[in-house]
């Protein structure tokens, strides 16, 4: 392995920006989504929603339904399984409401018939009598007592006496003595913030095809961000064991967290398993936005007290999450995340979750890190503003580094933090002039990274190329970075080299695309399986030149005899000893599986410049620019990639993206027309800077990626806006009535 | 309700199907006729993934009946392409890491390519606003602009 | 449902004068299209008026221009005269939708479909435009202000649909501008906006001017007060004030997920302002 | 070992507890055994953070007797 002069790794293909494997297919058309396939035989699927957001089914009467012509099967929750898992069973529950609808957009039945219309009018025959129960979609309400209970008696033991039955669940996070702590202060700052429900918001709405047989096989094709989890999750729903359950996951039209779990896929067993006929359902987007898995909402309380010279002394953070009608520990992640990147003396972090009337909660991209930095980093600014210091140095001064115990309790490694606020104070961005009505907003983000359970086939084939067999849905490139790593530890070149994804019967069991975890895990399991093979290699040609194996070592892609002691042989490449592989001993494959630790955390910060019409409430985007730790990035052009797409979802969020719900409970915008995404034209080009501080945890230093960028756009925003119009901004989305009227208010 | 017959022109292909009155043109694309590279976003006309041009005109497929289809020329992703040479747009779109997920992408690029036929010089902000009935989600569109800039330059000085 | 596509217009009010059920006009179906996905209607006849003579044309008409009710957003932008001659018309049919959606949609249609939103509208009520109907007892001209009664209600009677709009000729000190607010850069549906039309004297003084709002009212309102504090002002800031605080008086907006009564009350102002100042450079006024 | 504080409820209160233990499962193997009320939440899933790196499932993850460990919920990402 060769090393640059200050001892780093130099790498011959890894961060190199090659054409990823899957682009023809991509800009051709001919890349399959989940709704892209068709069966002989199949019949479409569609589901009947509750449109109230609260009721009891009294009754559901399916015989008009079932009589229609065309029509094949028609279904309810009694079609599925009784399970005993609490969690799997709320997924059940999600995927067919069983007794009561618990949000607007609950579905209530299915059915499969010969055509889409056939469907819709046996939709419209179906007679659901519903007795409509109080409502409540609002966090703070949800958690007084008092309020209408979504589920009763769902709250684990750490729940505190005194709320509502909604509230489920209950953490608290820390260290330091806290009461002390501000009482340095020479300022302290409270605040009270809300941040609104956002979703994922891809543009491939959730579609599968099921085919079941009588013999209780069965096979599902769907966009997910990870069929061994859909398998598990099905299989128990429909009560079937898993191996009688082939899952493969389609090329998948973004998911951000959104497809990790399931909605419609058990709908579409049950329905062929009742109709003998395969089963297709595709989701229409205002289903998409009813009854998928949007963001938490959340009301939070930070209170910080500050120094003059900018030193954090104390905080604290209230923090109320709603993961919809069903239990959810996202606030978790909140609590920990929320002070990460300080080192503090003395902070305490106290969750909650309440139930409402709000479809399930799924993850999103740092699931609960978003709201609570923002609230954090809103104030942090504040206190920055009215000690009128600056807001990069307050930073850096109380910055976590390595050695620093986390607010969440462990002592950080090496992390990037400090870098890349210095990178950002460094940047001409930070001093670049602003116009008259301009401001700049800044703010750090923070995610975890996790690892999971991975497992890697590697094949060489006997031309001298080499498959690799992951088990992970590519939703940003990740075959190529993967591609990348094999041809690194291989020492072949990029093109040699095929990635696919296998379906849940021809891999070992791989956790779902998500915490950013499929870089790092996945690529550590591929350089892993790569070595083995590389181990088998070796043994053929030590067998070949009748030597030790241990005397033969891996150099530039070939087998060459390890020092003067082992013998002089000419090197023999992989492609020489793959074609004699039947001869030496037969195929030669490399496999891993682990579970993997040591993902690394990840940090960002992001600049934005902006200014606000005072007359409407109206804030442009004028420059972004994004700094984040990304490890070693593997391809950059995909790191880059994330950078700036996790930013623009974070500017629609700050700006635009909210579930609004009526006084009926029900959802006034499901819909893009009104759910607002950020269009090419809201936006200026998004810069980003990549820092590169390796993660101790993997080989090349590989850190994840994906999630840390839609972290700090949301206080960025908002600190620019509070900047701009000289009023503090504690409410997401700042749309443009909310912007005006906060201005208004100002005078 | 019976169905209708149409003659029409796909890829310059000529094409005949029957649909019902009221199916839209993109089912009629993606169902009927498997050209399931015109995705469907929405349904509503809000994200363009079933861009398509008709007679030269880009429309939103889910917009048009299948009906509306008889006697017109249409144009969608999947003739770009000149058997293995794809079109400049499409390869830049590779170089250029200006796809992630992808299902956005088939829309793009023939929103794209019916910008260039009107302006092949067009400004960054054109370019934009142009293409903002197109949502991607995935790459924050800075690299969907610099992929349609490089191919407008490479068009313009073939 | 049962698709139509008539060759003459008398053929056209004949199809639709005897379907007994719920029936729609297809012109550009941006509107219609989504409404019955949404399962909003359930047309019993389509009938697609594309096929009539001169239906997607712009004709040049006693100084103005006669715009047919098939012509597509973006073919009215790519019509230099009518764009010259009444812009703030053309930019108002231009911001319907997306590009996409400029290959297909229509003034007409959008007229027809009576959102209080509308955006081509504002711009043809302050013009003066006006609707030539075709039913089953003939043809009529209808001021394009009298079209829309009500959200998504219409004057026209059954069997009747619009052929084309008029937009009249202009003095040569005149213009107009349409400008409308919304969340973001595209892609919306106005929350509030407005249109002024203004003709000038030689001096630049404002000598005609009429203000029309959309998405503050039931339809899209004509504020004849704010036409009149322009009327004898060269568009100081005085009259300016007196514009704004004329159309936001004028406002009867609803509370929705678009905007809010205070808002919308509180943008037409300011949108009338910034409009009007737009109409008058256009018109050769020195601001 | 620090427990987070949502757990220290259940444990007497504390903060910081010590048990004997050489590895992850020994960890919560002792921890339900001295502290029956965190059970549940075991039973819901935990992860260690062992010096600074997170565990989330590993059993056998080896703890050296100057280790520092810090036990987390479960946590899961997008």
């Amino acid at each position: 392995m060769a090393l640059d002069s200050n001892g780093k790794r130099v790498f011959k293909v890894v961060g190199t920006r090659p054409a990823r494997p899957d682009g023809v297919d991509k800009v051709t058309g001919r890349a399959l989504y989940g709704a892209d396939v068709s069966a002989p035989g199949m019949l479409v699927g569609r589901i009947l929603r509750s449109p109230h957001a609260h009721a009891r089914i009294v009754s559901i009467d399916t015989s008009a339904a079932e009589a229609m012509q065309g029509v094949k099967a028609v279904i309810t929750s009694r079609d599925f399984a009784v399970v005993e898992d609490a969690s799997t069973r709320d997924v059940q529950v999600n995927c067919m409401a069983d007794g009561k609808a618990l949000y607007d957009g609950h579905a209530v039945a299915a059915v499969a018939a010969t055509s889409a219309a056939v469907a819709k009018a046996a939709l419209k025959a179906i007679k659901v009598i519903y007795e409509v129960l109080p409502h409540v979609t609002d966090v703070d309400a949800a958690m007084k007592a008092g309020s209408p209970v979504v589920q009763a008696s769902r709250a684990v033991e750490n729940v505190p006496k005194g709320f509502s039955e909604n509230v489920t669940h209950h953490c608290e996070f820390g260290h330091g003595d806290v009461a002390a702590g501000f009482a340095k202060a020479d300022k302290i700052v409270s605040r009270s913030f809300k941040t609104a429900a956002t979703h994922q918001g891809y543009i491939e709405p959730h579609a599968c095809l099921a085919s079941m047989t009588s013999d209780g096989k069965a096979d599902l094709w769907c966009c997910t961000q990870g069929q061994f989890n859909v398998r598990s999750l099905c299989a128990s729903i429909m009560g079937m064991e898993a191996s009688q359950l082939r899952v493969t996951a389609s090329e998948i039209g973004g998911g951000f967290g959104g497809k990790t779990t399931v909605f419609i896929e058990p709908v579409a067993l049950a329905l062929s398993k009742k109709a003998g006929r395969p089963v297709k359902v595709v989701m229409t987007r205002d289903e998409v936005f009813k009854a998928t898995g949007p963001t938490v909402s959340t009301s939070i309380d930070v209170k910080i007290g500050m120094t003059k010279d900018g030193r954090i002394t104390a905080a604290e953070a209230h923090m109320r999450y709603s993961g919809g009608a069903f239990p959810c520990g996202t606030v978790d992640m909140g609590a920990m995340a929320g002070f990460a990147a300080y080192d503090l003396p003395a902070v305490r972090t106290y969750g909650w979750n309440a139930l409402t009337n709000r479809p399930k909660e799924a993850a999103y991209r740092a699931p609960g890190a978003p709201q609570a930095i923002y609230a954090v980093e809103s104030v942090v600014d504040e206190l920055c503003q009215v000690l009128k210091l600056d807001p990069l140095d307050v930073r850096l001064l109380n910055a976590a580094r390595k050695g620093t115990q986390s607010s969440y309790g462990p002592v950080f490694d090496d992390i990037g933090l400090v870098a890349t606020l210095e990178a950002a104070k460094a940047h001409p961005h930070y001093h670049a002039p602003l116009g008259a009505g301009q401001a700049r907003g800044l703010s750090c983000g923070f995610w975890f990274n996790f690892g999971g359970n991975t497992c890697v086939s590697l094949n060489v084939n006997t031309d001298g190329t080499v498959g690799v067999t992951e088990g992970n849905p590519d939703i940003g490139g990740s075959r190529a970075s993967i591609s990348l790593m094999a041809a690194e530890e291989l020492g072949i070149p990029y093109d040699r080299i095929r990635t696919i994804i296998a379906d849940t019967a021809s891999l070992g069991h791989n956790d779902v695309t998500d915490g950013s975890r499929v870089t790092f895990s996945v690529g550590l399991a591929t350089i892993k399986a790569a070595q083995d093979a590389i181990r088998k290699m070796c043994g053929r040609a030590a067998k070949i030149w009748g030597i030790d194996e241990e005397a033969v070592e891996w150099i530039d892609g070939a087998a060459v005899p390890a020092g003067p002691n082992a013998g002089k042989f000419p090197p023999m490449s992989l492609a020489e000893i793959a074609a004699v592989s039947f001869q030496t001993g037969g195929p030669i494959a490399g496999h891993h599986e682990f579970n993997a630790d040591g993902a690394g955390v990840s940090f960002g910060v992001h600049l934005v410049d902006l200014e606000v019409d005072k007359e409407t409430g109206a804030t442009k985007i004028l420059r972004y620019t994004v700094f984040q730790d990304a490890g070693k990035a593997v391809h950059p052009a995909y790191v880059e990639g994330q950078m700036q797409g996790g930013a623009v979802q974070g500017i629609g969020w700050a700006l635009n993206e909210e579930y609004i719900y009526g006084a009926d409970g029900r959802l006034q915008n499901a819909g893009f027309l009104d759910y607002r995404v950020p269009v090419a034209s809201d936006l200026p080009m998004i810069d980003t800077v990549i820092l590169e501080i390796p993660n101790p945890g993997h080989p090349y230093g590989v850190r994840g990626v994906g999630e840390t960028p839609i972290v700090p756009p949301l206080a960025a925003i908002s600190n620019g806006v509070s900047r701009a119009t000289g009023v503090r901004m504690s409410e997401l989305p700042m749309s443009p009535p909310r912007v005006l009227k906060a201005i208004m208010a100002r005078g | 309700m019976s169905n209708i017959h149409v003659t029409t022109s796909i890829n310059g292909d000529p094409v005949e199907f029957v649909c019902a009155p009221d199916e839209p043109l993109l089912d009629v694309l993606r169902n009927r006729l498997g050209l399931t590279g015109v995705k469907e976003g929405c349904g509503t006309g809000d994200c363009g993934a079933c861009s398509v041009l008709v007679d030269g005109r880009l429309v939103c497929s889910c917009l048009v009946l299948g009906v509306e289809a008889e006697g017109a020329e249409i144009s969608t992703v999947e003739g770009m392409a000149e058997a293995e040479t794809l079109h400049p747009l499409q390869q830049a779109f590779i170089d250029h890491a200006a796809l992630q997920c992808g299902v956005c992408t088939p829309g793009i690029l023939v929103a794209a390519k019916a910008l260039l036929a009107k302006n092949p010089d067009p400004t960054d902000e054109e370019v934009r606003f142009w293409l903002a009935g197109n949502l991607c989600r995935c790459t924050g569109y800075d690299k969907i602009v610099r992929a349609v800039q490089d191919a407008a330059a490479q068009m313009r000085s073939a | 449902m049962q698709y139509a596509k008539p060759k003459t217009v008398a053929e056209a009010a004949r199809l639709l004068k005897d379907e007994a059920g719920v029936t729609r006009i297809l012109a550009g179906g941006t509107d219609v299209l989504v409404q019955m996905k949404a399962g909003m209607v359930e047309p019993a006849l389509v009938v697609d008026i594309k096929g009539l003579p001169g239906i997607r044309e712009i004709v040049a008409e006693a100084g103005g221009y006669r715009i047919g009710a098939c012509v597509a957003g973006a073919e009215l932008g790519e019509h230099a005269g009518l764009k010259a001659l009444w812009p703030g018309v053309v930019e108002g049919a231009e911001l319907i939708g997306s590009t996409q959606v400029q290959g297909r949609c229509t003034q007409a249609g959008n007229l027809c479909n009576a959102s209080p939103a509308a955006d081509s509208v504002p711009a043809l009520v302050a013009a003066g435009a006006v609707a030539r109907v075709i039913g089953p007892d003939g043809v009529r001209d209808v001021a394009v202000s009298d079209v829309p009664v009500g959200p998504g209600k219409t004057s026209l009677k059954k069997g009747e649909f619009i052929a084309s709009i008029f937009v009249p000729a202009r003095p040569d000190r005149a213009s107009d501008a349409y400008l409308r607010f919304i969340p973001r850069t595209e892609m919306d549906i106005a929350v509030a906006s407005a249109a002024v039309s203004l003709e000038l004297d030689g001096v630049g003084m404002v000598t005609a001017a009429r203000v029309a709002l959309g998405a503050v009212a039931p339809t899209v309102r004509l504020v004849e007060a704010a036409g009149a504090a322009l009327v004898g002002t060269r568009l100081d800031e005085a009259a300016l004030d007196a514009l704004s605080a004329a159309c936001s008086a004028a406002c009867a907006p609803i509370d929705d997920k678009r905007g809010t009564i205070e808002f919308r009350t509180h943008i037409a102002g300011v949108l009338a302002k910034r409009a009007a100042r737009i109409a008058y450079t256009r018109a050769g006024g020195q601001a | 070992m620090l427990l987070w504080g949502s757990l220290r409820s259940f444990a007497d209160g504390r903060a910081e507890v010590e048990v004997e233990a050489s590895t992850f499962k020994e960890v919560l193997d002792r921890l339900a055994e001295a502290y029956p009320g965190l059970r549940p939440q075991i039973a819901r899933g935990v992860s260690m953070a062992l010096d600074g790196r997170v565990y989330r499932e590993a059993w056998f993850a080896p703890i050296k007797p100057d280790s520092e460990v810090v036990l987390m919920p479960y946590m899961q990402g997008g």
